[in-house]
């Protein structure tokens, strides 16, 4: 166990200072000056370059890079160019709307997903399972924008039966909030959902046609039990994996999502940011996102030693 | 499958009726489509600040009303000397900011100074750049020198740029605003809305509302979903004039179509060759369809116009009728100008529906002459950098939204890259005119210079969209200058 | 996940592919969106470029089958021009992702080692990002436009392949018949191109296929946040972002530039599982 | 009545034909083997008993259990049936465990389902059953995981679950083919004594008739589906009355007719230089990482072998499986470098050098893999397979000359030049094979390496197969160094033995006197545990005097 968490660790730790400095480089090069974005389109020359001065920009690359990720490390994630308020501050605002919006999706995509790949899988060739596998082909060739602007059509503008965007904020209870990321997380759960049905599926067809299956049925135990005890286990391997992969797509969907929606989430913060040239933004919120799915894909790989003793070692 | 509609119908009636009004409400969510970088109007040009805090929040010694006049504000009268180069303001008694200091002369002084400092990061330091020094007299009265009389001084001090802050909170006026204003502000959720509330302390006529939420909606789809759920009951200046027709026949909705200060324009860049040629320009402009625009690009809103000034300006001179749209003649001018065979040039668009779908529009219009136009989509920052500072571009077209800017065309270095000596001569000699007959005479000769120069190519003045809850009134219909004045906003009873 | 080495029995993989419906169906429909796009090159009902206000948001009629969008063009029309872009950034994107990730992957199997592992933790750095957040900050750099959409999905395109074919790389290189070519003196190179490569072609197309349909996915994504082809040229995403805000008046609009994305994508991943299960031999042996 | 009966069975999957009218049977207490070929139907057979045929699967005729119809018996009789009256024992024991549940789980998980009864119950009667099959509790406690057992043990947990509640029928397919000689006789110990302990009845499926010969007391003759001979096992394999059970009994013990020249050449090439040397060979792989920096202590798979070989000999590497054979085997082709040591071919040490200079050793030294269906690439002609050694002349040939080359050597090893251009799989096993050996043969070489060259064929074509190395050797004089486990194809074709166990050299000699006195402890367990058809009925025979 602990030589395969250490390379793991290793290797994720790697990556991150990888990311780090392409996401910075990447940055460095954005057109546009921040300061001149800041002070709009009658500004002053003076007043721009003064702006400049004490933003930091006219340091040399390599220092602005040390001084980031050294804040990065002790959780100082500087201040925002726009909005003038600590990135953290920034952040931690969005990342109640983002994560639990992320989580949600996740969820419903779960809850939806196993049980229907299970029953597929189950009743392999049967009605139930070509209808199922049929709405999940369709899922996945969904753009996730497009079925939300549909779920909005007719939920929200049609039915009126859920807010059509916006976030109340945790603030005003529990309730208004989860309905305001109801939708949201439809948009990006079923799509995906439909994704992780179909991994779910071949995956446990695979394992079904192993021989340890056949050993279990020649112990007597019936076809749902083997399902249930040894192949859902051994199957869990792809669709973690799924996952893990996922999540990064998660992320990546719900900054188009939080546009369609209005939701002040971390994908908005970035997208604003990024066209009104809030870099320490963008490369805070960027590397924060990296190290999510980072993160994420490392505890996928815990969970696959958890879940098969083989990589556990001696 | 009816049993399921059934059900839905069931629970959007619950939903309707729980959330249906039922006395005089005191709030009111306002979707706006800009957030505000920050929230001080001292220290940045972005209508969004103003579009929260002018008159909400701040207020300078005067102020511009839905009409576009200068009203007495902070300051409750004042004097000016003969050679118009002194003017003392008389300030109001007893008015406090909503730290609770106390709003005198000195705050005056302070602001004024800090906006004309060296060091200044105000937007606009040209607005101050008369004034030759600033004094007190005694705690309520206060006397601007200026360097040269300059007949828009008082409408000057009525911009957002210009209202006074106190030093005890100048600083982190940017997160947290401090103003003599009749609401405070009480919250921002970044990203989402800005709250502000209710000053009971206000020294002026207290205001209807109790709160005012401003909500941040920068896209138009998610702006008309938001109106058509009533999750907000007003959005002043909507960003989808294509759902005009479907709000107009809901009678939740009142909609007013309002005159705004932004000339938009497509701007060419006279210093570069082959625009240099006035001739080039003209035929730009017999080949633009401005009706078609406006109906394409924003279902009809939108007024044409022919030179830099808004049509609803008593100053105003109908120039449209210059360059009617002609695409014979504008290729007879392409021809003259040696360029029948077409020349490829980009533009460049910023992010705003007006310029994004104009610009389609444009270009197919000009392809018909012979110029093939390559749409170059940027973001404002972009924009900024590429087109307003570094005037590297062809063609590109925005909204010039600050109110009477028709002196643009003299600065030197703007990036139009226009420069006649007369047009000069007629700006500086406004500067120093202040008798509104003279000056209406000399904006109509400056107007009429622009649209024989072809400078641009005028398209239409930005019309203003409100959307409000059919129970709401006092609002602003025009925006004559960049603002959401909620001091009059009551929910009828 | 090991690619097994097929059989390339032409005449009866012609013959199974007429009997698997999903095939089928994924190459009809892929075939339908092809002719359609290649149609548009030389002819399409109306030019799309003709703007006339005076036909806007015309619902679908016999004069225009789709309507007409807000600038009065012919949506038919641009879906048609459409499925061009669409399909030429996924296509030319998809060839930079095999171009360079196959290459890629094959060299990290054959070495192996510490250059092994270097590709694989760049491989991670780029896996790490979240792929659309990636294209917009690199339109964000080089500007919006179908070049910098191709070369943005492109990018996320290398990792996958990169890792499709070391994985299928590395479990052929303990097999006995590449431990003959390599007792037969045949070096790394050789051996990957003449053993290798013909094995994981199998794997490669059936990526391909799923990669192909991920970029008009991501494509449309990019269009819809105006960073893919600029007008006047049509695309898919754009056209659903100018049909937002009129859903309600005009629904047509959004309607069939969104069929449009989910036919293409559906036939292709029709297509993909299909192709895989054509040519997986574990299927075939049970025959 | 019989404990099971089967009678006049019928299978058919996706309409295809695999069993045409089998009829067996089966008392309490007693051993049937099922023999055949592969592709006879004896695991169908066993599959259509347990009803568990795969998808697609059409049955008609009778299987009768303690007089219970079993194909008529519904899903939830047979699931009551399996692992309680009837278990069954896999042939591969590395796939045939859940790689996620200990040991203990899954011993228990049949009790608790059949026995009814809690957890603790279970476990302490897996506990007790698994220490019967010879994993006590002290060594292999029940968290144990699949994979920290070996193939051995792994089988044995496998006989612990078919047998743990005492069935009175066990089906035990193949249950040694995956293991050696070793594990395979300490396995039908096993299995021999639980069927006598508890009077249970076993059907032994195998292809092996020396296995069968030692265990069964009945013997069906299975071939394409339909039974050839049937009846009490030493009569059947002692009166070989069918002819087809004649040419099994007869492949199994087969000798290649083509005998050496007389031993005097060979001794003769003895003060010749040695064509192969090989000198204090180690191979070690670095043990696992423990922590950041710790290593545990490395493996020496091959640890400081000598040995050398001369032209035209014909030397057998045997050994149990995991002795470091086929690592040996690997290093002497350079496909692996060795830890320390040299090995000289021709004169010249392999080690260290590259690939441009292996290029004329390689020429005189090919290979032979075990097996016929992953030693071509799939995507190849036999054209392109067999030519591809070719690579390594020095002389540029001409495709007509090149296809020239195959051709010959494809008639050399029995194949016709008109199978040019087809692809392997349009082969059989044993013409695979023959591809193998002409692949190696078409650049003259001086050596071939061969591991396990027929362990994975059916008998007859074994049979066929040695007669070809036989031919190979003696007439051509190419120089074999087979590797096997199995010594009756060591004692076939070879002049001499090296005996390899746990990456060293225990013994070596000739053949025929290594395998007939065996020194070496190492070496008599091998060739005792070695089944051999002879040996076993001889030994029935006197019993039954």
């Amino acid at each position: 166990m602990m030589p395969f968490l250490l390379k793991r660790i290793g290797t994720g730790a790697i990556t991150l200072l990888l990311a780090s400095i392409v996401v910075f480089a990447m940055l460095d090069v954005v057109p546009g000056d921040p300061a001149r974005m800041m002070l709009g389109m009658n500004a002053t020359e003076d007043a721009v370059q003064a702006l400049r001065e004490q933003m930091g920009l006219n340091q040399p690359l390599i220092m602005r890079y040390m001084s980031w990720l050294g804040g990065f490390l002790v959780g100082d994630l500087g201040r925002s160019y726009t909005y003038s308020v600590p990135v953290s501050q920034l952040v931690a605002e969005r990342a109640v709307v983002s994560l639990p919006l992320a989580l949600l999706a996740l969820f419903l995509s779960t809850a939806i997903a196993i049980p229907v790949g299970l029953y597929s899988a189950s009743h392999r060739g049967k009605a139930a399972d070509t209808i199922a596998m049929g709405a999940s082909q369709l899922g996945v060739a969904i753009p996730n924008f497009w079925f939300a602007l549909l779920l909005v059509y007719v939920f929200a503008i049609a039915l009126r039966l859920l807010p059509a965007g916006g976030f109340p904020g945790w603030t005003a209870g529990t309730w208004p909030a989860l309905k305001a990321l109801f939708l949201p997380a439809i948009a990006l759960a079923l799509p995906q959902a439909a994704i992780l049905a179909r991994v779910t599926r071949s995956a446990l067809l695979d394992v079904l046609g192993e021989d340890f299956v056949r050993t279990a049925r020649a112990k007597g135990l019936s076809r749902n039990t083997v399902l249930w005890r040894h192949a859902l286990r051994n199957a869990l391997i792809p669709v973690f994996t799924i996952l893990g992969l996922q999540f990064s797509f998660l992320l990546a969907g719900t900054i188009i999502i939080e546009n369609v929606f209005y939701l002040p989430g971390l994908g908005r913060l970035i997208f604003q940011a990024i066209t009104q040239r809030d870099l320490i933004v963008v490369e805070s919120v960027v590397m924060l996102l990296v190290a999510t799915v980072i993160v994420v894909n490392l505890l996928v790989d815990l969970s696959y030693a958890a879940i098969d003793p083989r990589l556990r070692g001696t | 499958m009816s049993g399921v509609k059934t059900l839905l119908a069931v629970g959007a009636l619950l939903l309707a009726t729980s959330s249906a009004a039922m006395a005089a409400r005191t709030d009111l969510v306002l979707g706006v489509v800009l957030e505000p970088p920050h929230l001080d109007p001292t220290a940045g040009a972005a209508a969004a600040i103003d579009e929260i805090v002018y008159s909400n929040v701040f207020e300078g010694l005067t102020r511009i009303d839905e009409t576009g006049t200068v009203q007495p504000a902070l300051a409750e009268s004042w004097t000016i000397s003969d050679d118009e180069k002194v003017y003392t303001f008389k300030l109001h008694g007893g008015v406090k900011f909503h730290d609770g200091t106390t709003f005198d002369a000195e705050d005056v002084k302070f602001s004024l100074d800090r906006a004309r400092a060296e060091n200044s990061t105000n937007a606009q330091k040209a607005l101050f750049s008369a004034i030759e020094n600033v004094e007190l007299v005694d705690p309520a009265t206060v006397k601007v020198t200026l360097k040269q009389p300059q007949g828009a001084f008082l409408y000057n001090m009525g911009w957002g740029d210009a209202v006074i802050v106190a030093p005890e909170s100048a600083e982190t006026n940017k997160e947290k605003p401090v103003g003599t204003g009749p609401f405070r502000f009480a919250d921002w959720a970044r990203g989402s809305s800005i709250t502000i509330t209710r000053n009971p302390e206000y020294w002026g006529t207290p205001v209807a509302l109790d709160k005012a939420e401003f909500r941040i909606i920068p896209d138009p789809a998610a702006a008309t979903a938001a109106v058509l759920s009533g999750d907000v009951q007003a959005f002043p200046f909507f960003p989808a004039p294509e759902a005009r027709a479907q709000l107009e026949a809901d009678p939740r909705f009142k909609v007013t179509i309002g005159t705004t200060e932004g000339e938009t324009i497509l701007s060419i860049n006279n210093k570069k060759p082959p625009f240099n040629n006035v001739k080039v320009r003209q035929a730009i402009s017999y080949a633009i369809d401005r009706q078609a625009v406006i109906d394409g690009a924003m279902f009809g809103l939108g007024t044409p116009i022919g030179s830099h000034f808004a049509p609803h300006n008593p100053a105003y001179v109908d120039m449209t009728g210059a360059y009617p749209h002609d695409v014979e003649k504008a290729k007879a001018l392409m021809h003259e100008a040696g360029l029948q065979d077409g020349i490829k040039v980009t533009l460049k668009l910023p992010p705003p529906q007006y310029a994004r779908r104009g610009g389609e529009i444009i270009a197919a219009q000009l392809r018909k002459i012979g110029i093939d136009c390559e749409i170059v989509p940027v973001e404002w920052a972009d924009w900024l950098q590429q087109v307003f500072k570094d005037k590297n571009f062809d063609l590109t077209i925005v909204s010039h939204t600050e109110p009477n800017d028709i002196d643009i065309y003299s600065r030197k270095d703007y990036y139009f890259g226009y420069d006649n000596p007369n047009f000069d001569k007629l700006i500086e000699e406004l500067n120093i005119t202040s008798d509104e007959a003279a000056r209406k005479d000399l904006y109509g000769k400056a107007q009429k210079i622009l649209s024989d120069d072809a400078v641009v190519g005028f398209l239409f003045e930005l019309a203003r969209m409100n959307v409000w809850d059919a129970n709401i009134e006092g609002y602003w219909v025009n925006a004559p200058i960049q603002a959401n004045d909620l001091t009059k906003v009551r929910w009828k009873q | 996940m090991a690619p097994q080495p097929t059989i390339p029995e032409t005449q009866s993989v012609m013959r199974r592919a007429r009997g698997s419906k999903s095939f089928m169906i994924g190459l009809a429909i892929t075939a339908i969106i092809a002719a359609a796009a290649a149609l548009s090159f030389v002819w399409t009902p109306y030019d799309v470029t003709q703007i006339s206000i005076g036909d806007k948001l015309k619902p679908p009629s016999l004069e225009h089958w789709f309507g007409t969008d807000h600038f009065g063009r012919d949506i038919l029309s641009m879906i048609m021009v459409g499925a061009r872009n669409s399909i030429a950034v996924a296509l030319v994107a998809v060839g930079i992702g095999m171009g360079l990730g196959v290459p890629l992957g094959c060299w990290a199997a054959a070495r192996g080692g510490w250059l092994d592992e270097a590709l694989m933790r760049l491989n991670d750095v780029v896996f790490a990002f979240p792929a659309l957040l990636s294209a917009i900050m690199i339109t964000a750099i080089f500007g919006p436009g179908a070049v910098n959409a191709i070369i943005a999905i492109g990018i996320f395109n290398i990792p996958v392949f990169a890792r499709v074919s070391r994985a299928g790389a590395l479990a052929l290189w303990p097999r006995e018949f590449i431990l003959a070519a390599r007792a037969s003196g045949k070096g790394k190179l050789m051996i990957t191109a003449e053993h290798i490569l013909p094995n994981i072609a199998n794997l490669l197309l059936v990526q391909g296929t799923i990669q192909f349909a991920l970029g008009i996915l991501a494509e449309a994504s990019l269009s819809y946040v105006g960073l893919g082809a600029q007008p006047p040229m049509p695309s898919w995403g754009r056209m659903l972002f100018e049909a937002q805000t009129m859903i309600a008046i005009a629904p047509h609009m959004a309607i069939f530039p969104g069929l449009a994305i989910v036919m293409t994508v559906l036939g292709l991943n029709l297509l993909g599982d299909g192709l895989s299960d054509l040519l997986d031999p574990k299927l075939r042996r049970q025959k | 009545m019989s404990l099971l009966e089967i009678e006049k069975l019928c299978l058919s999957i996706h309409g295809k034909t695999i069993l045409d009218r089998i009829d067996l049977s089966l008392n309490q207490g007693e051993v049937r083997a099922l023999v055949g070929e592969s592709g006879s139907g004896k695991s169908m057979t066993a599959l259509a008993v347990m009803q568990l045929l795969p998808y697609g699967a059409m049955t008609t005729g009778n299987i009768r259990f303690d007089g219970r119809d079993l194909l008529h018996a519904s899903e939830d009789e047979m699931c009551a049936l399996r692992g309680d009256d009837i278990g069954m024992v896999f042939q591969e024991p590395m796939t045939a465990l859940n790689p996620v549940k200990t040991i203990g789980e899954q011993v228990a998980e049949g009790i608790r389902l059949h026995a009814k009864v809690g957890r603790a119950v279970a476990e302490e009667r897996a506990r007790h059953i698994l220490d019967r099959v010879g994993l006590p509790e002290s060594r292999f406690p029940l968290t144990r995981y699949p994979h920290q057992l070996s193939g051995g043990q792994r089988q044995r947990v496998v006989i612990a679950m078919a047998t743990a509640l005492k069935p009175r029928l066990l089906i035990a397919d193949e249950p040694t083919t995956a293991l050696d000689v070793v594990l395979q006789a300490q396995i039908l110990d096993l299995l021999r004594d639980l069927v006598h302990e508890s009077r249970m009845g076993l059907l032994l499926i195998s292809h092996d008739l020396a296995v069968v010969a030692d265990m069964a007391d009945q013997i069906t003759i299975l071939r394409a589906g339909t039974v050839v001979e049937d009846g009490e096992t030493v009569r059947v394999l002692s009166e070989q009355l069918h002819p087809y059970t004649r040419q099994l009994a007869l492949a199994s013990t087969h000798v290649p007719e083509i005998r050496k020249p007389p031993a005097s050449t060979i001794a003769s090439a003895n003060c010749e230089k040695p064509l192969l040397s090989v000198t204090n060979v180690v191979r070690e792989y670095p043990g696992a990482r423990i922590g950041l920096f710790g290593r545990a202590p490395s493996t020496r798979a091959v640890n400081g072998v000598s040995f050398s070989m001369h032209e035209r000999q014909s030397i057998a590497l045997v050994g149990r499986s995991g002795c470091g054979k086929s690592t040996l085997a690997r290093m002497i082709l350079a496909l692996d470098k060795p830890t320390s040591g040299t090995i000289e071919f021709e004169g010249v040490n392999l080690v260290g050098k590259s690939e441009q200079e292996l290029r004329p050793l390689r020429r005189h030294m090919q290979v032979v893999f075990q097996d016929p269906y992953g030693s071509f690439d799939p995507r190849q002609t036999v054209a392109r397979v067999v030519a591809e050694p070719l690579h390594l002349l020095d002389e540029k040939l001409t495709v007509q000359e090149r296809r020239d080359r195959v051709a010959e050597a494809l008639s050399e090893v029995g194949l016709s030049g008109a199978d040019l251009d087809k692809y392997p799989h349009e082969f059989s096993g044993g013409q695979r094979q023959r591809i193998s050996i002409a692949r190696a043969l078409i650049t003259r070489p001086k050596l071939i390496v061969a591991d396990e060259p027929v362990s994975a064929l059916d008998v007859s074509i074994r049979a066929q197969i040695l007669d070809l190395l036989a031919f190979l050797n003696n007439r051509q004089g190419v120089a074999f160094l087979f590797i096997t486990h199995d010594l009756s194809v060591a004692r076939a074709i070879t002049d001499r033995i090296l005996v390899m166990h746990e990456g060293r050299i225990v013994e070596t000699g000739d053949t025929s006197s290594v395998l007939d006195q065996p020194t070496s402890d190492e070496a008599k367990d091998l060739v005792h545990a070695s089944p051999s058809l002879h040996r076993a009925l001889k030994r029935r025979m006197q019993e039954q005097g």
